[in-house]
């Protein structure tokens, strides 16, 4: 299950902010995104999870194959772990949640109510949520906030299992996990201005200048 | 899908909020007319359907923003989206939880709200069929307005603003129905109507609430 | 000369517009003054209705045009939904306030003139019902314009609103005729739109249709090029943001 | 040369002037907008190209 995407133009409020993008990502593979903040990381990684359409180019996988986890873990206080859990596990029709709460070490909390907890275990819920999707393709944007050094150990180790498994991840993150991954700088790929062609396809702003 | 709607109706209860919140408001109402109109029985009864009618209405009106505000804050929304669930299905189980948290217990309470205003005896049936055809397609549409605005800083006054006039069919149909039950005339015509504006509803609109959606959510 | 499409394209828009907007402003001016004047100082009075008889000449056309710009809203927003043109998605932003502009002066003309028959300044007559609908819709349209600031997401949402506002605007129209019959045999003036009107009165009457309609063709113009500069500065303030 | 409105006067009247008044108002807001967004315009196209 690979995913490439070429000459891939994304837009943020209707204003080009990276151009020209080319990569891909094969399976037991992982690449980190690095580039200063605001540069277009997430959206970057919202257009190649389908979350937005792309101003130009094209990304190349199949979308059932992709889990994307963003900022907010998408967790419901009111819910304990396990019925967190079981939810997303019934959505993408998966089987179990042990190897999840094992993953991330979660046996403890399976019955607290998800707002009883800290920051740092809501955000292993939340990547514990990605075992659970059986998913290939992992698209992760900073996953390790709040997270402390032994959690980011934790992570890491499941990202290297997944990998192992044959999936494969596209993480945009600052901290350097460790793994064995191309690292990828988005940075010189930013929109240049100047180059502003009359075209009226695209994006709206495109369209006026 | 069937997931998505146990959750909702699990953080309904949970919340506390859900059930209460629309029926204490449609209480309310009924309540405070008689302070305006004036507690003369005759009256009351000549006006009972169509202020019950307009009180469930409202009812629905108030818990709409609700429904995919929370789920926007916390980023569920986004992770739906990349779910295997269409987001055609996740808009229709939001409009049905939406419809069993607060349009079912409108149509059960609304004979008793009907005691209040002095409903005719005969009214009471066609009054509560006329709510269980009617408030879905309140819910749906309402799940429309829900889903146009779910991105907007106050987005619950524009809401009202944007729901309010794509209710007036149901609420004219809806209300006839009540009113013709009640004088014991026949009301078939107007249920008909009513029956078929909210299948139509149901058919099509998540179509567009989707989409609407997907938009608001890039 | 190209497709229609061409013109789609904003930076021809506004060239374009440069040259039409003067010939058709001259034009709705010249028969919006003649229908008018004729209409006001050289027909006679009704004989049932007297004098009022005259305001047919705003009420009709200001009705007609609330209906047809919605309308065009409505193609303008199938455009954008479907070709992405940039243009049709401003037109439709620069009509909707001609339209409501419109509606109210069909709904204060027709209850204005309802008056003397009525007897009240308003009456649920079925057709001013549905006109007061259609104000409603308008309201919620440009609100929602207002409401977004992303243009993008902006011109989407409003498209897919016109649509499902459009259908249920129909509903409406029904539901009220429905509604009226059903509650009290209203006195309602019936005088119905496409009525075959006395000679003496139709010419003037059709020659403030094409007056109105060549007003709101200029105004839909002017709107758009106006619709069109305000988003180009936009993007040029973003970009020196981001350059 | 004004015609003689009978008693429906006032009526004829007020409906010609609210309604010549409503499209006056709606024709020189769209001119002003015009105006403004066209000065906007020069002077962003101005600071860029100078």
């Amino acid at each position: 299950m690979t995913l490439t995407v070429s000459d891939l133009t994304i837009s943020r409020g209707g204003i080009p902010v990276l151009e020209g993008l080319n990569f891909s990502l094969e399976p037991g593979g992982a690449l980190v995104l690095r580039g200063p903040n605001g540069v277009g990381k997430t959206t970057l990684l919202r257009t190649v999870a389908g979350l937005q359409p792309a101003v130009a180019g094209t990304v190349e996988c199949d979308p059932e194959s992709i889990a994307y986890a963003a900022h907010s873990d998408g967790l419901k206080g009111m819910l304990t772990v396990s019925e967190n859990l079981h939810f997303w596990a019934d959505i993408f029709g998966t089987k179990g949640i042990d190897a999840a709460l094992k993953g991330f070490d979660l046996e403890g909390l399976v019955d607290r109510p998800a707002s009883a907890l800290s920051a740092g275990q809501k955000r292993r819920l939340g990547l514990a949520r990605l075992l659970v999707t059986g998913r290939p393709i992992w698209i992760l944007d900073e996953p390790t906030v709040s997270l402390d050094v032994a959690s980011v150990e934790m992570f890491a180790d499941a990202v290297r299992a997944h990998l192992a498994a044959g999936g494969s991840a596209l993480i945009a993150t600052h901290i350097d996990l460790g793994l064995e991954a191309e690292v990828f700088d988005v940075g010189p790929y930013r929109a240049k201005p100047e180059n502003s062609t009359d075209a009226f396809s695209g994006s709206f702003d495109e369209g006026f200048l | 899908m069937i997931a998505l709607l146990v959750r909702d109706m699990k953080l309904a209860m949970r919340a506390g909020g859900g059930f209460g919140l629309g029926l204490a408001f449609f209480l309310i109402v009924t309540v405070l007319v008689p302070f305006g109109v004036g507690p003369e029985s005759g009256l009351l009864s000549k006006i009972a359907p169509g202020i019950l009618w307009l009180g469930a209405l409202l009812a629905c009106l108030l818990s709409l923003d609700r429904i995919f505000a929370l789920d926007w804050e916390d980023g569920s929304l986004d992770l739906l989206a990349t779910s295997p669930l269409p987001m055609e299905g996740v808009v229709t189980i939001k409009a049905l939880a939406h419809w069993l948290t607060t349009g079912l217990p409108l149509c059960l309470a609304a004979p008793l709200f009907g005691l209040l205003l002095s409903l005719p005896d005969t009214g009471y049936v066609w009054l509560v069929l006329s709510l269980v055809i009617g408030t879905p397609a309140l819910s749906v549409v309402g799940t429309f307005g829900a889903a146009l605005t779910v991105g907007l800083k106050r987005g619950g006054l524009l809401l009202s603003l944007l729901v309010l006039p794509l209710y007036v069919p149901t609420l004219i149909f809806g209300a006839e129905v009540a009113r013709r039950g009640a004088l014991g005339m026949d009301a078939m015509t107007p249920l008909l109507m009513l029956g078929g504006i909210t299948a139509g509803t149901i058919a099509l609109l998540p179509f567009a609430s989707a989409l609407v959606l997907r938009v608001n959510l890039r | 000369m190209g497709s229609i499409w061409e013109y789609a394209n904003p930076v021809k828009f506004v060239r374009t517009s440069e040259i039409v907007l003067p010939w058709v402003s001259v034009i709705a001016m010249v028969t919006l003054v003649v229908g008018l004047v004729w209409g006001f100082f050289f027909t006679p009075d009704d004989y049932r209705q007297g004098s009022t008889v005259k305001i047919i000449y705003l009420h009709v056309p200001a009705a007609l045009m609330a209906i047809n710009v919605w309308f065009m809203m409505l193609v303008t927003s199938l455009i954008w939904l479907i070709r992405r043109h940039h243009v049709s998605a401003l037109a439709a932003k620069a009509a909707a306030p001609v339209g409501i502009i419109m509606t109210v002066i069909a709904l204060v003309t027709g209850a204005i003139w309802g008056q003397p028959m009525w007897g009240t300044w308003w009456a649920w007559d079925p057709r001013l019902t549905s006109f007061l609908i259609l104000f409603l819709f308008y309201l919620g349209y440009i609100a929602l314009w207002e409401a977004i600031d992303n243009p993008d997401t902006a011109a989407d949402l409003t498209a897919v609103l016109c649509i499902v506002g459009s259908v249920f605007a129909v509903l409406s129209r029904y539901a009220v005729n429905f509604w009226n019959q059903g509650l009290h045999q209203g006195a309602s003036l019936s005088l119905d739109k496409e009525e075959n009107v006395a000679d003496v009165f139709s010419t003037p009457l059709y020659i403030c249709m094409v007056g109105f309609g060549f007003l709101f063709i200029a105004l839909v113009f002017l709107r758009t090029r106006t619709e069109i500069h305000k988003r180009r500065t936009k993007a040029l303030l973003a970009r020196e943001r981001l350059g | 040369m004004m015609p003689d409105l009978g008693k429906y006067a006032d009526t004829v009247l007020s409906a010609y002037l609210v309604s010549i008044v409503l499209l006056v108002v709606l024709v020189a807001m769209s001119l002003r907008a015009s105006r403004k967004a066209r000065a906007d315009l020069e002077q962003v196209e101005t600071r860029r190209r100078g």
